[in-house]
């Protein structure tokens, strides 16, 4: 009988899953419950480092995100821009990956404008090239090299904020917002080779990796996935952001996870003693 | 020539590159910076390559009315139009009211970001009916991971509110993220440092030659 | 290697029980800090006559920066009396250039107090011209000069002397790899430890021919110059020899059209080498489509339609990897996975009853091929992990004896 | 929520439409999934010709030829270093151009050259770097003072007994000889030149276990992922069915 039960409960159509993980993401996305976030001790560094900084003072944000892992990462780039606006820090920003240029050069506009800062004195968008490797390394001697002009089509000789900024040692930091295994190039090549300080924001699927780079103190900083961007969000002053808002979400979608795996396992073991 | 010359060449820039590394003189900066924008640029034309690449299969499917040849007119018929779009004029790509930009956030950013939200469903159905305690390893793993889970969601403090603070699971994640996890990574990583030292190695003396392809 | 029904070790039990007990043990909230300074005494320190006398700040020295190509002069000097936190009483230094001694000094950049140095790295720096520096402190509205210093010369070098581990290392890891690849070419014999999951390769196609039921052979995604995608060939050639003497039928879908064709002519090879070159069946090694979900969704149908005994997925593997994973269990099928995509692992690992994780594929497929150029590699990969084993211990061991050799040792090999 | 124009509003609608269409794959492969699907092949490769010519193409290394070809038109400076200069922008252009005698299988051969070029820079960049950075440094983080460890772990032992104080300094302590010896029982795992029995057994054994709490985090982790890029959609949706409701006064 419950082996008969448990049977039935294994061979479960998985278009039943696909709408139970969907209500359980959904539903919670309807009320306004808000949960505590814990800050942990990775985002928190990257959060201190930019807060020290002097007003006028330039850090580099590359963004590399595209519509595929916008959800994770978009927030989070829009909450450390808004504290680098915040504070008077100028961005230098590139994107290296193809798929999201217009989308992070359309973030970078809306950000900016909530803040009222202007083109080429508080931030320059150097936009895109091929191979983010070899940009990278190239970044490190000139920035010139890769980028004689801007995404706008602008020498950067013509952008007042890039006068006398010539690669990453007149920065102060690097911030890389990344969705994709070229995180590697930025500690290879910026850190490796140039030595410029490096923080990573990176989607929640590769964040363990880098968890070795954090103690090896090759990066300064890291944030993961959708917890770090709600981290960084309540850490500005902002947690009614997006991050904050989908954390419920999350929460219960983990926890029916859970219940699955716990679920799938006691069906599993029932009805195997009994072959 | 058709074999001597690539490996020559690969060989005269990889070693350069690589002993570049070690010489911060100027003259060798300037030949690395140059050499680093012509890569760039050479792979340009190879990225173009791929997108012919893609035409030739679907034109081929096409003209040769194989199952489902239709699909593939509509994928040339969207990149004509795309690219003729983009192509018009310079201002085309960075005008945020014009087609192309329509096109790229209602039409390419929904398909692309919903085909990877599958993943959710996906993962919820395989936590379900495949991910299984059957071995040592595999309950360590799955323990590990629910620990995590737990972990990096606010009701995992929640739910052990009860312990004292600083055990709470919350805390237990960090911990093996910070600890067994970091050695675990590290392990790998030094293991993908040496595969792609070798790797480079190989080919830059020639040793490995796959890419050459058959043929004479 | 992951090996099923084997039950969970005593000890391995005791272990997680006692760290667990441990854990719960530290029942105390931690006690806050002491604090050594507090900011309220730091502000009357200042003012206090214990501050000591301003003066100007000693030991300006200027010298040429070292490991780079030039047009940098790197500048120190020593903290000015005062210049710290107890007694904060400098406000911060100004520093200094000229390029002769008769011009006067042009004023350069504020740094804040605590500096110790400046890389000055201007344009109008060019390398073989002399320059004089000058630094002072700044006492509220005193400005204590130091003396002067240089002249210094920029000048580009030959050799980054910061980066002579990493040559050493890669001189020693190149030689050995390309020692190993040679001598295995000639001949000599290189052992590589056998690879527990070929076993359950055999053991499992004998299986599949007891239930009479097909295997299906997923090579990935990848393309046909990937390392994990030659494995993938390597292992094919050993499973179609089997499945070819056992008799049973083997299904391989492609996604790349390249992968495709080599993996027919591994197939048929092996069916010529097991000596039924009749029994192969070119339709059985196919193409699917070249799109992700569409490539899973028809290799599902598969699965579901032959109901394989057996499943291996070697090669690379994306997101797909937990979907065929899932169908492939819930279907009854024993699973042999190995990919080198190190975020598919954990899934494989949950699903499957063997998983081949990152290197192993390579080991095996250099163990089945026995092909020089991949036995080298893989041996001369295992002298790096020794040599990275050893450098980490000495380190330790240095620790020991003088922590502040250590310490040094440390900051050589991480370099600059 | 902002009124927004019939002409987003209707682009919106077709972002959801294609997102439905996704969506349904769900349910099984239909030919909504397989249109949308296509749809996008297309779309992206035209976005990338555009997005390749007009970032990379024209300021890299077509307005650096026409200025070095507009240059002999001006006065000042040597004919034979304009001639230089030309060559050095044309050049690396002509050899990406061979790239496409891919297309004409009899001379496909000559494209080996830019893809050796790319290669042979790719590989001799990697090479120093992935030891630097990936091994080298990776080994230096491991190398811990076992003096400090020992120091920590005793003094908080004993202020533990006296006070009952936190252990926070053990666990940390722990937590180096965790990291020290889990990544060199890792290493031991991967190492296929001896059978892994006796020590090397046992290190392999310690280092597979920290292996799969590793993964196990990545595994924990990438469910979070997965979930916020589903969340992503859904919020979509919501401010398309909003904008919908707005628009009509529903």
């Amino acid at each position: 009988m419950a082996a008969g039960f448990w049977n039935k409960m294994l061979n479960l159509d998985r278009r039943w899953v696909y709408l139970v993980i969907g209500a359980a993401t959904f539903f919670p996305m309807l009320t306004v419950i808000r949960l505590p976030i814990k800050i942990t001790p990775e985002v928190q560094s990257v959060y201190d480092r930019l807060e020290s900084l002097p007003r006028g003072t330039i850090i580099m944000l590359p963004m590399e995100y595209s519509p595929d892992t916008m959800a994770e990462l978009q927030p989070m780039a829009k909450a450390v821009l808004r504290h680098c606006f915040s504070r008077g820090i100028k961005v230098i920003t590139t994107a290296l990956q193809i798929q999201g240029v217009l989308l992070i050069e359309q973030d970078l506009r809306t950000v900016a404008a909530e803040f009222d800062k202007t083109y080429g004195e508080d931030y320059v968008f150097l936009g895109y090239k091929p191979y983010p490797d070899i940009v990278i390394l190239n970044m490190g001697e000139n920035f010139r090299k890769p980028f004689p002009k801007d995404y706008y089509n602008n020498n950067l000789d013509e952008l007042p904020m890039m006068a006398g900024v010539n690669n990453y040692s007149n920065v102060d930091c690097i911030v890389n917002i990344n969705a994709t295994s070229g995180v590697d190039s930025w500690i290879n090549n910026a850190n490796g080779r140039y030595g410029a300080p490096l923080a990573l924001g990176v989607t929640a699927v590769i964040a363990t990796d880098y968890y070795a780079f954090l103690q090896s103190k090759q990066i300064f900083g890291l944030m993961g996935g959708l917890k770090g961007a709600a981290e960084y969000e309540k850490l500005i002053g902002r947690p009614k952001d997006i991050a904050n808002r989908a954390m419920t979400s999350v929460s219960v979608a983990h926890i029916f996870i859970i219940i699955f795996i716990i679920i799938g396992n006691i069906a599993f073991f029932a009805t195997r003693k009994r072959i | 020539m058709r074999r001597e010359v690539p490996l020559v060449i690969v060989f005269i820039c990889g070693a350069f590159m690589a002993l570049q590394y070690f010489v911060p003189h100027n003259i060798s900066a300037v030949i690395y910076q140059n050499a680093l924008n012509w890569t760039i640029i050479i792979g340009i034309f190879t990225l173009a390559v791929g997108i012919g690449s893609l035409v030739n299969l679907h034109y081929d499917k096409i003209s040769r009315r194989k199952e489902k040849w239709p699909y593939s007119l509509v994928t040339i018929g969207a990149l004509v139009f795309m690219t003729v779009l983009g192509l018009s004029s310079p201002e085309a790509v960075q005008d945020p009211r014009g087609l192309f930009m329509k096109m790229y956030f209602y039409v390419l950013s929904p398909v692309q970001a919903t085909m990877f939200s599958l993943l959710a469903f996906f993962i919820a159905s395989a936590a379900y009916r495949a991910f299984r305690a059957k071995t040592v390893l595999a309950t360590l793993l799955l323990a590990s991971a629910v620990i995590v889970m737990l972990g990096r969601i606010p009701v995992g403090d929640a739910l052990t509110a009860w312990m004292p603070e600083g055990t709470r699971i919350s805390d237990l994640a960090r911990y093996i993220l910070d600890y067994p996890n970091t050695a675990a990574k590290r392990a790998i990583y030094i293991g993908v440092g040496l595969g792609v030292a070798a790797t480079s190695l190989k080919i830059i003396l020639g040793v490995e030659r796959t890419w050459l392809g058959g043929g004479k | 290697m992951i090996q099923p029904g084997k039950k969970i070790p005593m000890f391995a039990i005791v272990t997680l029980l006692s760290v667990l007990s441990a854990y719960i043990a530290q029942a105390q909230p931690p006690h806050s800090h002491m604090t050594f300074v507090d900011p309220d005494s730091v502000f009357v320190f200042k003012y206090s006559s214990l501050a000591p006398q301003p003066g100007p700040p000693e030991n300006l020295a200027a010298a040429d920066s070292p490991n780079d190509a030039g047009g940098a002069i790197s500048i120190s000097w020593s903290k000015a009396p005062g210049d710290n936190t107890i007694f904060n009483s400098v406000d911060g230094y100004l520093l200094y250039r000229s390029a002769s001694l008769d011009d006067g000094f042009s004023f350069l950049t504020r740094l804040p107090a605590g500096s110790t140095g400046y890389s000055d790295s201007d344009p109008d720096l060019k390398n073989g011209e002399n320059f004089y520096y000058q630094v002072a402190a700044l006492y509220g509205r005193d400005t204590l000069y130091a003396e002067t210093a240089g002249p210094a010369v920029p000048g580009a070098q030959l050799f980054h002397t910061k980066r002579i581990l990493v040559l050493l290392f890669m001189a020693l890891f190149s030689g050995t790899a390309l020692y190993l690849i040679n001598l295995a070419k000639r001949g000599g014999t290189l052992y590589v430890r056998p690879i527990p999951g070929i076993d359950a390769v055999d053991d499992a196609i004998g299986r599949a021919t007891e239930m009479g039921r097909p295997i299906l052979f997923v090579p990935g995604l990848g393309e046909a110059s990937r390392v994990a995608t030659i494995a993938a060939f390597t292992i094919l050639a050993r499973v179609a020899k089997k499945v070819a003497e056992y008799q049973t039928r083997i299904i391989v879908p492609n996604y790349d059209p390249v992968v495709m064709t080599i993996c027919q002519e591994v197939v048929k090879e092996a069916y010529s080498s097991a000596g039924r070159p009749d029994d192969y069946d070119p339709k059985d090694v196919y193409f699917v489509t070249q799109d992700q979900f569409p490539y899973t969704a028809s290799v599902n149908g598969t699965m579901l339609r032959e109901k394989p005994a057996t499943n291996f997925y070697m090669g690379m593997f994306y997101a797909e990897s937990l979907v065929l994973a899932e169908t492939g269990f819930v279907s009854g099928s024993v699973q042999i996975a190995g990919t080198d995509q190190l975020i598919q692992i954990p899934f494989f690992v949950a699903a499957c009853d063997y998983t081949l994780m990152g290197e192993e594929l390579y080991a095996a497929s250099a163990y089945l091929s026995q092909e020089p150029q991949q036995l080298g590699t893989l041996k001369a990969q295992d002298w790096g992990k020794i040599m990275a084993i050893t450098l980490m211990l000495i380190g330790s061991i240095v620790y020991l004896f003088d922590s502040g050799a250590g310490e040094a040792l440390k900051n050589w090999v991480i370099g600059g | 929520m902002e009124q927004i124009s019939l002409g987003t509003l209707i682009w919106m609608t077709v972002a959801a439409f294609l997102t439905l269409s996704i969506f349904s794959f769900l349910y099984r492969d239909n030919p909504f999934y397989r249109f949308a699907e296509h749809l996008i092949v297309g779309i992206s490769a035209g976005y990338w010709i555009a997005i390749l010519y007009h970032t990379s193409l024209t300021d890299l290394w077509i307005e650096p030829l026409v200025d070095s070809v507009s240059a002999f038109g001006a006065a000042g400076g040597s004919i034979p270093a304009k001639i230089g200069i030309l060559l050095a922008n044309l050049t690396p252009g002509v050899i990406g151009c061979l790239m496409f005698t891919r297309f004409f299988k009899s001379k496909a051969w000559i494209s080996r050259w830019p893809i050796a070029y790319y290669l042979g820079i790719s590989a001799g960049v990697a090479l120093p770097l992935y030891i630097q950075s990936f091994v080298i440094r990776q080994v230096a983080a491991n190398m811990f003072n076992p003096v400090i460890i020992y120091n920590t772990i005793v003094s908080d032992l004993s202020t533990l007994y006296y006070y009952g104080n936190s252990m926070m300094g053990i666990w940390t302590g722990i937590g180096d000889i965790i990291i020290l010896l889990g990544c060199v029982c890792g290493l031991a795992y991967f190492y296929f030149s001896a059978e892994h029995t006796g020590v090397l057994g046992a290190a392999a054994k310690i280092g597979i276990w920290t292996l799969m709490i590793g993964f196990g985090a990545t595994f924990g982790y990438t469910v979070m992922a997965r979930i916020s890029l589903l969340i992503g959609r859904f919020n979509f949706l919501i401010d398309w069915v909003s904008a919908l409701g707005n628009y009509f006064n529903l």
